[in-house]
């Protein structure tokens, strides 16, 4: 049965214009079942976003399948069931903050779906400060908080999230992480989460795909076996360390499998 | 709640960041806004009297063209006020078409390929050639004048609408997408404040324009019996001169007012977009 | 308005040397038409004495420049030196030019009647039932038209007046009620149309009027008195010659026309002008000759409907003499002929 | 504001990302293209045959339209090449002074605030009435219609490059600023290519204007016995409607090649922009 | 002397149309002697980038004093010796990577500064490959390295680096990292860094400034005595945690500091 999980099966997909053979995604075979949270790991330009679009039903794909919960990423979005946050925060420079964060309650609304209140949803990102703001006036940190909580506001069945915490402080990074936890454990959301932290995507995930690059396919899929919740004792562990350069270790390979030989010359 | 000062738009930042103290600014603002408007007008004004004083036939002295404007002040009024509601009234449908069928040709790809072509035929067609049977259309009214003054105004916010509503950043559009926004949604919470900075450019065209539209619509169109293009015509036709020029000081009047009118609008709706950081 | 189609029509040199070099020293002379190519009396000849060669006889340089139609603009052209001969309507033009500040004279008048029509629905038997309709002219209510309509005590102030454009079949189909035009022109458009009117001429009336002036700049005149001469003794000479050719005249313009010339429409224009001006010119006078008793009369018509003030001295705004030196009696002379 | 746009330039692309198999759409491509524009033409066509029918003084019936043009195209080709001609320099004209002008302004805040207003009044002007004065100024030459052009068209450059030389991403700006890149260079490698959007809006404006602005220009210059407005203007008068409707047939064509032509260089200058994503 | 040295001396900033009571920088007080590696850390919207445009001159201020090396941030850009990575990476999307990259040396030539071989700075950040992509078509890494390499490129005096790193993997990151270093200590360039990462503002850097926020100022400054060069064996030494561990444990008072008590509730 399809309907209880995302299935990429594969999905090859080269850019127009660019070299057909080393395609942005060759190949990959990804299966998540529901509720899980799963990150994705790889050398810069691997595919991860490119992966990621195509799931949300943003990109073409040339070969192979894409199917959420059994169904099209496109009938995902109608029920507007999918959350993005993009690697850009992609704020609409018109609307002030509050505004932004609330955007997805006033779009689409036969979908029917409820939506969090925009000033709960600031204030879990620390930003009732800065509501009435305009994108202009923020911080890049602070614009890709305001993008992180218009994509919990839609409480999304499936919530893809690039590099989200990538501008932030460890310590607002380590609040969202809660955040976004608590967000997954309540309403069993599945999270396809980029990052590049390898801690981050061992604490927080069940399984780290790890991906490498030209052209962009799946290197290695490791489960993450620690126990939830992930509170500090799990988080200092010693099992966390093992797993933290486990990851390591294969991003290392990958990054090896990817950059040609010459690549990174000291000058 | 803490409620905060809102951010609004800032008046004058033409500088750079490294400029002066702010405060001296502010004070020579006025001065630094008027002054060289008013130069520029006075050295026309000289030139122009040389001119006339050689060629009397072809400018009028500037103090006749005064002296009219002051002697008469309800006549040119009342002419100004004749051509500009035709200006207005065919601004207003000209750049309403335009806006409406702008969006109906973003989203449907047929109705653009069908209708651009028509838009530029339209446009190519000298309107002049136009009014008489436009005349024939709709009578001696006012209503064949709008219409000129429509097509006239019609085909630049066409353009500017069209290439604005495709100016969309595509991080954003994913994010609409996602939320599986209906193309009326997109288009009304994206795309059409994306384009503002185009239609804004392109209200700042069309606006003086129109006048120019309704001035030459009471040339050509029949039954025009007041208006400033009218009085330019038999002005023009008796070789009254001064009554020329005085007519097109006050058109002038009136396009700069209304290009200072769009400027405060832009600086309104437009505080967000990097033309006015 | 290049020398296009320079006919081989080799006529040898009328004046004698001395003559032909003080025309050539005067350098190019320009002529703007009244309005584009067309067929009218004072347009016609120029372009058919620069096709046949009149000019050269002459010893002229002349070049030959459409007008847009827009008299007071040709005037203002002459008036500024960029022109040195144009066409005027009539000789109110004359009048109004100068009081416009426009320095010309006229120096010949080939019409002697209006040459302004007004033409009206069949359903108007008599110009007081035009009271309570709509009238439509095409810029400005010919003076003529006017004086016409006052003379006949229709109360102007009952006629809606509107400006129409060069589309005659307003009248037709009952926009305006009565329409102005050319008798040379707008009879004929209906006609094509296949439409019943009725004409009121202005001379029916009593009132007087020209068309077919020939304009230039006094000073200029002054200083090259030979050339203003031979221009009009070469046109007076076209316009013998076309009377004849029409056809051939008119088939010379059309070769003007790089954009097209409607040569059947134009023949009839010519033809029912040059008809006007021999019909209004006393056996007793040369064609082109100048009137200021008539002047007068049309003058006051301006005057009457306040597009004057009032009568300037005509004398100094018209001279006759360039037409009378190169006629003997009525005929144009001509030598080699 | 850093607008992320991944993805070539595609030259078909309006059903967003989620389309059938490219390959079959490029197949139709032609055809889809042509398609509306000819159904449209074909539907104008009906309709006008009808009023033609109706009122023959109104439409010519286009079977002689046609004629009228297959029996002399040559007529009609150096007409409308006399009117292209006076196009093209007015706008090479008109557009280059207000471009070079935008630069300025851009620059120096104290030209703007000179020139700005004598734009307008320059803008508000009917040119008809300044025509006769050009012809004086400039002898019965192509100078004075092509000066009448060149006003046309001179305001909407003008003003769409102003909003487009500010356009510009703060960051970029900043990266220039420590680079202590001169004014000059700031304006050439940075505003005026973001300003390309605009100019090429601007451009789809004026290039049509500019054959309206040619045609304009030779109804009312004296010296003009050639060319389609020429044309018009005196077929119109001897009622020879066939002419004046197969001479805007002419301009409609030209129109059309202009605007397909400022298409194709969109294409090949914006692929970077967001508006052809 | 304050020739060989950025002073920074009681800046205080507040943007137009903010609350002027919590300016964006609050007396901040700084002095960078010629050549170090400092790196900047804090909150978010702590006002870490505000500082950096000021440095750079870019951005105005309300009182205090900034210079740099005995003169003004503006002469020193006149002299070219100024690489900016801004946060975002800002690039001209209508050239492509290589132009991108060697524009600065085809900007204000007559500060006569040589510039890097393209190619070779292309090569450096592992983009040789994408050297005739355009902007559009580069994934967020990617496009940050290319402003990497582009501020590299001008060999600078003062490079100012706004999380240049925060979109790339361990791997590359590190070599980059690499490669900063190598620049720095060649050219003795004085580097002011912006980064989220702790570890990367120890490994990196002389000295760590902790800011904190609302408003923005600086908490603490840390130096950090390792030696160099940082190889392998400091970078994992137990001196390395220790340092990395007081730097965490500053920046968690500095973000308690700055964040308002209800700042960030649980959802
Ligand atoms: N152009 C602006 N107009 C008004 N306020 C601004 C502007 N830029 C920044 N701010 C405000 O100034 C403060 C500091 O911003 P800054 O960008 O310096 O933070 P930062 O430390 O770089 O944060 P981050 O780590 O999130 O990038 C923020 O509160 C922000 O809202
Ligand atoms: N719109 C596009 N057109 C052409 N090529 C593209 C486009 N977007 C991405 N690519 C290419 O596809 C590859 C994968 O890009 P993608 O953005 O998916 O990488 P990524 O894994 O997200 O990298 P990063 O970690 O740097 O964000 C890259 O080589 C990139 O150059
Ligand atoms: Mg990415
Ligand atoms: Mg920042």
């Amino acid at each position: 049965m399809t309907g209880d999980r995302i299935e990429v099966r594969g999905l090859t997909k080269a850019y127009e214009g660019a070299d057909p053979l080393r395609p942005a995604l060759h190949d990959v075979d990804l299966e998540i079942p529901r509720g899980r949270f799963v990150s994705l790991i790889g050398p810069s330009g691997c595919g991860k976003s490119t992966l990621l679009r195509v799931v949300a039903g943003l990109e073409r794909h040339d070969t192979g399948t894409v199917s959420v919960f059994g169904s099209t990423p496109e009938r995902m979005a109608a029920a507007k069931a999918v959350g993005l946050v993009p690697q850009s925060p992609a704020l609409l420079p018109w609307q002030n903050v509050r505004r932004n964060v609330s955007l997805p309650s006033r779009v689409n609304r036969r979908a029917g779906r409820g939506s969090e209140d925009p000033d709960l949803l600031l204030r879990m990102v620390g930003l009732e400060d800065a509501a009435r703001k305009y994108p202009h006036e923020l911080s890049g940190g602070m614009r890709q908080r305001v993008a992180i909580a218009r994509a919990f506001g839609i409480r999304p069945d499936l919530l893809l999230m690039d590099e989200p915490f990538s501008a932030l402080d460890e310590f607002t990074r380590e609040a969202l992480q809660l955040q976004l936890l608590g967000l997954w454990e309540r309403m069993s959301t599945t999270v396809l989460f980029v990052t590049h932290s390898v801690r981050e995507a061992v604490t927080l995930s069940d399984t780290v795909v790890v991906m490498s690059a030209r052209p962009g396919r799946v290197h290695e899929v490791l489960d993450v076996d620690l126990p939830r919740p992930r509170d500090r004792g799990v988080v200092t562990g010693p099992r966390l360390h093992v797993l933290e350069d486990r990851v390591r270790a294969s991003l290392q390979t990958a990054w090896e499998a990817g950059a040609a030989p010459d690549d990174l010359v000291p000058l | 709640m803490a409620t905060q000062t809102p951010a609004r738009p800032r008046p004058d930042r033409e500088e750079g960041p490294r400029g002066a103290a702010p405060r001296v600014r502010r004070r020579l603002f006025g001065i630094g806004l008027w002054m060289p408007a008013t130069v520029a007008v006075l050295l026309c004004g000289l030139a122009w009297t040389a001119v006339a004083e050689d060629q009397p036939y072809l400018l009028p002295p500037l103090r006749e063209v005064g002296t009219v404007l002051v002697e008469d002040p309800g006549l040119f009024l009342g002419n100004a006020w004749s051509t500009l509601r035709i200006a207005l009234l065919g601004v207003s449908f000209g750049a309403g078409t335009a806006f409406v069928l702008s969006l109906v040709m973003s989203e449907v790809p047929v109705v653009r390929r069908a209708i651009m072509p028509l838009a530029v035929v339209l446009n190519v067609t000298p309107v002049v050639a136009l009014a008489p049977a436009l005349v024939v259309a709709f009578g001696f009214g006012m209503a064949p004048k709008v219409i000129v003054t429509a097509i006239i105004t019609f085909f630049p916010v066409l353009i500017n609408m069209t290439t604005g509503l495709r100016s969309v950043p595509v991080p954003v559009l994913h994010v609409f997408s996602t939320l599986h926004a209906s193309r009326l949604e997109v288009l009304l919470r994206l795309r059409v404040p994306s384009s503002l900075p185009y239609a804004l450019a392109a209200l700042r065209v069309v606006f003086p324009l129109s006048i120019v539209g309704a001035v030459v619509a009471e040339f050509v169109a029949a039954g025009s019996s007041s208006g400033l293009g009218t009085m330019i015509r038999t002005s023009a036709a008796t070789a009254r001169l001064e009554y020329v020029y005085a007519a097109i000081a006050c058109l002038a009047a009136m396009g700069v007012l209304m290009l200072a009118l769009i400027t405060v609008l832009e600086r309104r709706l437009l505080f967000w977009h990097e033309s006015q950081q | 308005g290049e020398e296009a189609t320079e006919e081989p029509a080799d006529v040898a040199t009328v004046i004698d040397e001395e003559r032909c070099e003080t025309n050539r020293a005067a350098g190019p002379v320009t002529y703007i038409t009244g309005y584009q190519y067309q067929a009218s009396v004072s347009i016609l000849e120029a372009v058919a004495a620069d096709a046949l060669g009149f000019f050269d006889a002459v010893c002229l340089d002349v070049e030959i420049q459409p007008g847009t139609g827009d008299t007071i603009g040709n005037s203002q052209l002459v008036s500024a030196g960029t022109a040195h001969f144009t066409s005027l309507g009539n000789e109110a033009e004359v009048l109004q030019a100068n009081d416009a500040g426009h320095d010309v004279i006229g120096i010949s008048t080939y019409g002697h009647v209006p040459i302004a029509t007004l033409l009206t629905g069949t359903g108007i038997e008599e110009l007081g039932d035009l009271e309570g309709t709509t009238l439509g002219h095409k810029g400005m209510l010919p003076a003529p038209l006017e004086a016409m309509l006052v003379a006949d005590g229709v109360d102007m102030d009952a006629i809606e007046i509107v400006e129409v454009g060069y589309d005659p079949s307003v009248l037709p189909r009952d926009q305006v009620q009565a329409l102005t035009g050319f008798r040379s022109n707008e009879p004929f458009l209906l006609a094509d149309m296949d439409e019943e009117y009725n004409e009121w001429l202005p001379e029916d009336y009593g009132v007087v009027g020209s068309f077919g002036v020939m304009a230039t700049h006094p000073e200029w005149a002054q200083e090259n008195p030979t050339v203003v001469e031979d221009y009009l003794r070469a046109i007076a000479q076209a316009f013998s010659y076309c009377q004849e050719n029409g056809e051939e005249c008119v088939g010379y313009a059309a070769d003007l026309a790089e954009s097209g010339y409607d040569v059947d429409h134009n023949l009839r224009v010519w033809n029912a002008e040059h008809e006007l001006v021999t019909s209004s010119t006393p056996d007793d006078a040369p064609p082109g000759y100048i009137d200021l008793n008539l002047t007068e009369a049309e003058g006051e018509t301006l005057v009457d409907n306040g597009q004057l003030d009032e009568l300037p001295d005509l004398e100094p705004l018209f001279d006759p003499r360039y037409l009378e030196a190169v006629h003997v009696a009525t005929e144009v002379s001509w030598p080699a002929e």
